[in-house]
């Protein structure tokens, strides 16, 4: 039988769980590929659910709000275009972001609702099952997915992302503005290195290794590992274990 | 109540008996149907359409700028229903339309403002459903009909606003009414085929055979049409059906009128059954009609 | 602070809905009147709301079920007050509701029955842009979510026969036999009159045959066109002409109709400046080439953010703004609307030939007022608005009644809920004896 | 409290699954799905019925409590939206807590919108129903919160949108604080001479008002007093006011803020001098004092409004120009009035009238356009009609102009006070431009008169009572209710809070503050729910009740890969 995919969907409570449920009673049909969860505000959607979805091998994730501008609790929808912004950076690391999806859909829209589930379950049909689905899933891409999952719920990116808006919209005290473009070079680094650093912490998880091994075994450059190494260490989250013919190894902690 | 007839040309030309059950039907049910004067073809609402629409339009229009009856006009056939109907969606839809249509009636000295109630005689028959039912005499218990709507008596739902196009419930209503069962089958809803025997004969049998299979599956014993198109289709071919395949296809094909009279206490004669090809003696001794 | 004293609201549009909801959450109990099957008004006939383009019914809706289930509140819906005596403090009201043919606490709004229905009727709420059933939803979203049986079209009613809805209804919800009542309010401290407005289509065709309305199939009123622009609407929120289906590319929006005229009302409605460039916007979004022209007298644009509004309107949505009086309306052979209009900055008669034209058409009193304003004995202006006592607008001729949104003038949404709450808060002074 | 009683009992959840009549059975099996739901761990009971919304179907989920002592109701049916309340009323009156009811909607989101693939729509019902028990099994008892409300206001300015909102909160039985910051009470109205559209004298009219206000029980009036600072929440404000150097506190359940605005002076703008080219109010107190002996007065409308400074419409300048020119007019026929104006602003029906009087009464309106400004002469205006296609010399020995009403200049600090937002000209920014005209996002907070907005006199009435009634529907109350399901910060999360204050920052409610210990505290009065600060806080501190991480994390499990 040919591929059924299945997605996720989150919708807020104001508007897109409203325009799914008229689409109901207009009774237009679409495909029932999506299972739908109710939160108050598409602000509530944090990255980490989104990657545990897919960790677990749904197809697609979808999150729908009111549309700018409408949302219930004035703003809501606006963090979570950041969050969900820095989510879909960290996937593109991984080839995963065109599984995820984010799109407004207000309480009158019933047709809009059923065109985009329709759409989205047409395009994930396109690019295929989820790597992660099945009975014999990528591994080494569940661990990096993993890795994601830590990085993108450790504190320095929930710090970054909680005050995107804070610091590229307002002026600080002094009147200065952060423009977006360079705060995006600065989020873009931060989530490639999270993304690294974690990752290592994962591979220290299993057994302690040197910088050597973790470079050969994630294939990034020594030089590089050792930077994420000294900053590990400086958050105490690895430490030296023994040190075998003077090449230190590392323990997590 | 009254209304004026349009006959078409199938009923009048080919199947007389036809129009014999209608008008019984209709006396009977103390609703006059005036004959009007200079009716043409309606013209058919598929062949004629396609050729040129806007002698379809024109032709269509004049059949209508000839009734003068309030109360509107009544056909037996869904094809002229649709025509008229159509003609009246579209004149009232687009002012262009209708001042074309107007410019060519002027000719011969006619208007037409698109104002005429078309209604199909099944229509008339549901909204008369309790008057129908105090005119029972004979309860037709025993029939399992299997009921088919035919395609130009609910569709285009947007022309003819009646019934639902999908899940349609009127003739099922009457046939109820009439103390018969109406048996559920599938492909109810499928085109008899008709349409398509000049141009694919082949595909015509096809669809009418895959009807006539799922309705002898479903165990009805005889069908019920309000379309003369589809009259012919379901009369005509079975027997053909049968040599071809070698089924043994013998479901007797009455119009709806036809149930209504013989409801009503007609006797078959009076309504013309023999002319049917498919004879129904068999059917009513089996039930125990005397004939 | 409970009170013996309950407060009746007349009229179940946004106005009578804040009005109601405010007293409710003051403690006091409201009856609430309402003339059609569902509360919402022409609001909930909107596709969106200036200045910031909220979808109306999103921001309405739930307003709409806060009233239905507030415990304080009573909603009368398809019914109308038919006499009132007393005064100030202890009026005595008579309701009369209407038979809606379905038992309000069975029917669940599946809609099966109206799926079954096989007579079409002009569905009014769409404005007669599409055809609904004989029973029916007054709109999808309503409140209450009942089934009305439309007692004029019903085949039942009408030739006696058919009730194929009460055969379909799982839940045996129709009643045929079911009855008008009556129903006797005591003690009602004070009373307000929200009861809105019409639009002068309603009454009046004629007058607007001179702009074509009626005539030309591509000119169509701004509440019409709020409809075609709505994703629940009679188009699906396609933009499509009415007489070929073809997307407009070219709109006229023609300001003042009805309105500022010697030949119909002297008075101005006050809105449709800003529900043009509203609806301008909105059809520019469905399609980015449209272009939109607005013919107006003064640009009437004083509430907040409304002069930008204009702004955004010029320099982002293609609207041009053409200060004009329109002359006349023709139709070319394709149904395309030809505008002579006499531009008042130049003084020159032109003439322009579009897709479309939208008629802003004026706001009338509602209908019926007459003999509300008898039965409440409460004066009307010489407009036949209600008529109020000066620098207080909330307040009628008569002690004790009140009056909020465009049945007194005319007005956008926020001065109609905020003189809504001003007229809660009047209502309670005299429900609490102050 | 609520997390040991849950752990120390055992979790046992009914399933109710409604057929809706053929909507949800017609498509799907019902019943199959009841009696797979029963095979859920955790699930001690699972029924189908006809209508789990008919009293049959909610006495039975009452029964099935008893009988099964479960601690957890979950109902697949239509959608939440318009059910739950109904269901959540039945739970409680079963003697369990409200919210530990879930709804799984498998009607308006399933069955109606899959009719054509019955197969999909119950694969699609069974996980919903899965996920729904999944988040039952983590629903934990809220309780809702209550407030005390302090039965009292207090209305920051004395013109008559505050006098009117003052009179009517104290007629409804509210001690009421008017604090006025001027030595007497009247705001604009008393530098005005008359009103349109009735020409009635303002001193006159305005004097109705201040004496009614001055006799109203329970109306405390603080004229020449100044708000200094304003603390706490909804029914609860501490304010402090400095009346005259001394100053006072009140306690009060609801502020209204009737500031209204200022004019502005025309300086630099068409060669204003005060004295032969002047403000419209300032020919106000001219005409008061009867000192008009101008020949040819032309007036200039939308001076220093509609440009870029000042992008918005005054919208009772045009009015009062018409006014006051017909005063002119009525004083000595003969004198010439010419006004110039843009888009003359006389909405509605008596103002139209109005607009419509004044031409009768001779007097003249000429457009001019921003392309092309009218120059002002020493003793002539030049301005461009395109309509006659040349330029007007029109001769005046009296200028007016126009001016706009403007924000005060101290809205900013007051609105800081207040926790609430102003607008970009500086004006306040109520709630919700169309619905929640006189509130603020904040609650407890009213709005009205023309510190919103430039209104006229009767819309600032209007906007008055308006803001009363906003407050009343609080005050009216002993206790009000507030959702239970509100985020909040665990004691046993406090350590893991690092004080970032991030979550301040986005919560639009003004919900969360550091306090005087310098911790983090969730004012959950003023929550509203939305989530927004759990999702953001940096260390994962804050927890969003009933939509808590664990729960949605369970729902994401039960709805699983394959």
């Amino acid at each position: 039988m040919s591929f059924e995919p299945k997605l996720l969907g989150f919708l807020c409570n104001w508007c897109s769980y409203a325009g799914a449920d008229l689409a109901g009673v207009s009774r237009i049909q679409y495909p029932p590929n999506m299972r739908v969860i109710r939160v108050m505000c598409s602000g509530r959607v944090e990255p980490k659910f989104i990657i545990q979805a897919l960790q677990l091998g749904l197809d697609g994730v979808y999150v729908m709000g009111c549309h700018i501008g409408d949302c219930h609790y004035l703003e809501g929808n606006y963090e979570a275009v950041r969050k969900f912004e820095m989510t879909k950076k960290f996937l593109s690391l991984i080839g995963l972001e065109n599984r995820i999806r984010l799109d407004w859909v207000s309480a009158s829209e019933g047709q809009r609702f059923s065109e985009f589930v329709t759409k989205f379950v047409n395009d994930i049909k396109e690019i295929g099952p989820s790597p992660l689905s099945g009975d014999n899933p990528d591994n080494n891409l569940l661990d990096k997915l993993k890795a994601i999952k830590m990085a993108a719920s450790s504190n320095r990116m929930r710090a970054l992302v909680g005050r995107e808006r804070k610091i590229t919209e307002e002026a600080n005290v002094y009147g200065e503005r952060y423009p977006q473009e360079k705060f995006d070079e600065l989020m873009n680094q931060a989530i490639k290195d999270e993304f690294e650093r974690h990752h290592i912490l994962l591979a220290l998880e299993k057994y302690s290794k040197s910088v050597k091994d973790i470079a050969k075994e994630l294939d990034i450059d020594p030089s590089i590992v050792l930077e994420h190494m000294l900053v590990l260490k400086a958050r105490s989250q690895v430490d030296f274990g023994e040190i075998i013919e003077n090449t230190p190894i590392f323990i997590r902690i | 109540m009254s209304y004026d007839l349009f006959l078409g040309c199938v009923i009048p030309a080919r199947l007389p008996f036809l129009e014999a059950s209608s008008r019984k039907v209709f006396e009977k049910l103390g609703i006059k149907l005036n004959d009007v004067d200079g009716f043409s073809c309606c013209p058919d609402p598929t062949g004629i359409e396609q050729i040129d629409r806007n002698t379809w339009l024109a032709l269509g229009a004049r059949n209508l700028s000839l009734c003068n009856n309030n109360g509107g006009v009544i056909s037996f056939c869904s094809g002229c229903v649709e025509t008229l109907k159509g003609v009246n969606y579209f004149i009232n839809k687009d002012l262009t339309i209708k001042k074309k249509v107007n410019r060519y009636l002027q000719k011969i000295g006619k208007t037409y403002e698109g104002k005429t109630e078309v209604k199909h005689f099944a229509q008339v028959l549901y909204e008369n459903l309790e008057k129908l039912k105090e005119n029972i005499e004979k309860p037709l218990e025993g029939l399992k009909v299997a009921v088919h709507y035919g395609c130009h008596y609910l569709r285009p739902s947007e022309i003819i606003e009646w019934d639902d196009p999908f899940e349609p419930i009127t003739i099922d209503e009457i046939v109820k009414t009439l103390g018969a069962e109406s048996v559920e089958y599938d492909l109810k809803m499928e085109c008899c085929g008709n349409p398509v025997e000049k141009s694919d004969k082949d595909l015509s049998l096809l669809m009418i055979g895959n009807k006539l299979k799922a309705i002898q599956q479903a165990g009805a014993n005889c069908v019920v049409v309000v379309c003369p198109a589809c009259y012919q289709q379901f009369e005509f071919n079975q027997k053909e059906l049968n040599k071809l395949n070698n089924t043994d296809y013998n479901i007797p094909i009455f119009y709806l009128s036809e149930l209504v009279a013989l409801a009503f206490g007609f006797k078959p004669e009076e309504l013309g059954l023999n002319f049917h090809r498919i004879k129904p003696n068999t059917l009513f001794e089996s039930l125990g009609f005397e004939i | 602070m409970e009170s013996s004293k309950s407060a009746l609201v007349i009229g179940g549009g946004i106005a009578g809905i804040q009005a109601a909801l405010d007293l409710a959450d003051m403690g006091i109990h409201v009856n609430m009147v309402e003339k059609k099957p569902s509360i919402g008004g022409k609001m909930a006939q909107l596709d969106k709301t200036f200045p910031t383009n909220d979808c109306s019914i999103c921001i309405l809706a739930p307003k709409l079920s806060e009233c239905y289930r507030h415990p304080n509140i009573t909603l009368h819906s398809f019914s109308e007050v038919q006499k009132v005596e007393g005064q100030a403090g202890n009026f005595t009201v008579e309701i009369l509701k209407r038979a809606r043919y379905v038992k309000e606490d069975e029917c669940i709004n599946c809609g099966l029955c109206a799926e079954k229905c096989p007579m079409r009727v002009d569905d009014e709420f769409d404005r007669e842009l599409r055809k609904r059933r004989a029973i029916y939803m007054y709109y999808l979203q309503g409140v209450p979510a009942i089934m009305t049986i439309d007692k004029e079209k019903c085949l039942w009613f009408t030739k006696n026969a058919c009730r194929i809805c009460e055969k379909t209804c799982e839940r045996e919800a129709i009643d045929f036999e079911q009855e008008d009542k009556k129903i006797k309010l005591e003690n009602v401290g004070s009373i307000i009159v929200a009861t809105g407005y019409n639009l002068i289509e309603d009454i009046n065709k004629d007058f607007l045959k001179n702009y074509g309305y009626g005539k030309f199939r591509n000119v169509v009123s701004a509440l019409e066109f709020e409809r075609l622009e709505c994703a629940s609407g009679p188009q699906g929120g396609h933009i499509k002409r009415l007489s070929d289906g073809e997307p407009p590319k070219k709109i006229a929006f023609l300001q003042c109709i009805g309105s500022r005229s010697d030949k119909a009302e002297k008075y101005c409605s006050s809105i449709c400046c800003m529900y043009t460039t509203k609806e301008a916007m909105i059809a520019y979004e469905h399609d980015n080439e449209l272009q939109s022209y607005v013919f107006y007298i003064d640009m009437r644009a004083g509430g907040k953010g409304f002069q930008s509004f204009l702004r955004r309107g010029a320099s982002e949505y293609n609207i041009n703004y053409i200060k004009s009086k329109i002359a006349e309306i023709k139709n070319d052979q394709n149904e395309n609307p030809i505008i002579v209009y006499e531009d008042l900055n130049t003084g020159k008669i032109n003439e322009m030939k579009f897709d479309m034209v939208v008629l802003a058409t004026c706001i009338i009193p509602p209908v019926g007022i007459e003999e509300l304003a008898n039965t409440l004995g409460i004066e009307l202006n010489k407009y036949n608005f209600i008529k109020t006592t000066p620098f207080i607008p909330i307040e009628t001729s008569k002690e004790g009644v009140f009056t909020c949104g465009c049945v007194h003038e005319p007005m956008d949404i926020p001065r109609s809920v905020a003189e809504a709450s001003g007229a809660a808060a009047r209502a309670a002074e005299i429900i609490r004896g102050g | 409290m609520s997390k040991e009683n849950k752990d120390k009992k055992e979790v046992r959840v009914g399933v109710f699954i409604c057929h809706c009549g053929s909507n949800i059975g017609g498509i799907i099996n019902c019943k199959k799905l009841a009696d797979y739901a029963g095979t859920f761990p955790n699930v001690a009971h699972s029924e189908d019925n006809l209508y789990t919304c008919s009293e049959t179907g909610l006495s039975s989920i009452k029964n099935a409590i008893k009988e099964h002592n479960l601690n957890r109701v979950v109902v697949a049916s239509c959608t939440p939206r318009t059910h739950e309340p109904l269901f959540r009323e039945c739970i409680s009156e079963a003697g369990l807590n409200q919210y530990l009811f879930n709804f799984v909607n498998i009607r308006d989101q399933c069955t109606w919108v899959h009719m054509k693939d019955p197969e999909g729509a119950y694969r699609k019902a069974v996980d919903l129903v899965r996920m729904g028990v999944a988040k039952a099994e983590k629903l934990e008892p809220l309780d809702t919160i209550n407030i005390k409300i302090n039965p009292s206001a207090l209305v920051i300015g004395g013109g008559v949108a505050g006098m009117s909102a003052a009179l009517n909160l104290s007629k409804q039985g509210f001690k009421t604080y008017l604090v006025e910051k001027e030595d007497k009470l009247g705001g604009r109205l008393n530098s005005l001479y008359k009103l349109f559209p009735y020409d009635i004298e303002a001193s006159e009219f305005v004097g109705k008002i201040i004496s009614n206000v001055q006799n109203a029980k329970n109306l405390e009036i603080l004229t020449s007093s100044k708000v200094k600072s304003i603390d706490g929440f909804v029914g609860n404000f501490e304010i402090e006011i400095d009346q005259n150097g001394i100053s006072k506190n009140l306690d009060v359940g609801a502020i209204i803020v009737a500031v209204g605005s200022s004019s502005l002076d025309p300086v630099g703008l068409f060669s204003y001098d005060g004295k032969k080219r002047i403000s419209q109010l300032e020919l106000e107190a001219k005409l008061k004092n009867n000192e008009i002996s101008a020949k040819d007065i032309v007036m200039i409308q939308c001076v220093g409004s509609r440009n870029d400074d000042r992008p918005y419409c005054s919208s009772v300048c045009c009015m009062s120009a018409i006014k006051n020119a017909l005063i002119i007019k009525e004083m000595n026929s003969n004198t010439h009035v010419t006004i110039l104006f843009r888009d003359l602003y006389t909405p509605g029906t008596e103002y139209e009238e109005y607009y419509r009087k004044a031409r009768e009464q001779g007097i003249i309106f000429v457009k001019y356009d921003v392309e092309k400004m009218p120059v002002v002469e020493e003793n002539n205006i030049k301005v461009y009609n395109e309509y006659i296609g040349s330029e007007m010399v029109i001769p005046y020995d009296l200028l007016v102009l126009s001016t706009p009403l403007v924000a005060n200049a101290d809205n900013k600090e007051l609105a800081q006070m207040l926790k609430v937002p102003t607008e970009a000209n500086g004006f306040f920014l109520e709630a919700h431009v169309k619905l929640r005209p006189s509130d603020f996002a904040t609650d407890g907070v009213y709005i009205g008169g023309s510190a919103k907005w430039p209104v006229d006199i009767a819309e600032s009435i209007t906007q008055g009572y308006s803001a009363a009634s906003r407050a009343s529907t609080i005050l009216s109350h002993k206790e009000i209710e507030v959702e239970g399901a509100t985020s909040y910060l665990p004691e046993f999360n406090k350590n893991l809070c690092t004080g970032c204050e991030v979550c301040i920052k986005v919560c639009p409610f003004h919900a969360i503050i550091k306090n005087e210990d310098d911790e983090i505290e969730i004012i959950e009065a003023l929550c509203k729910g939305c989530g927004v600060c759990g999702a953001t806080c940096t260390n994962q501190a804050i927890v969003i009740r009933h939509f808590t991480d664990e729960q949605i994390i369970s729902e994401i499990y039960a709805c699983g890969g394959q």
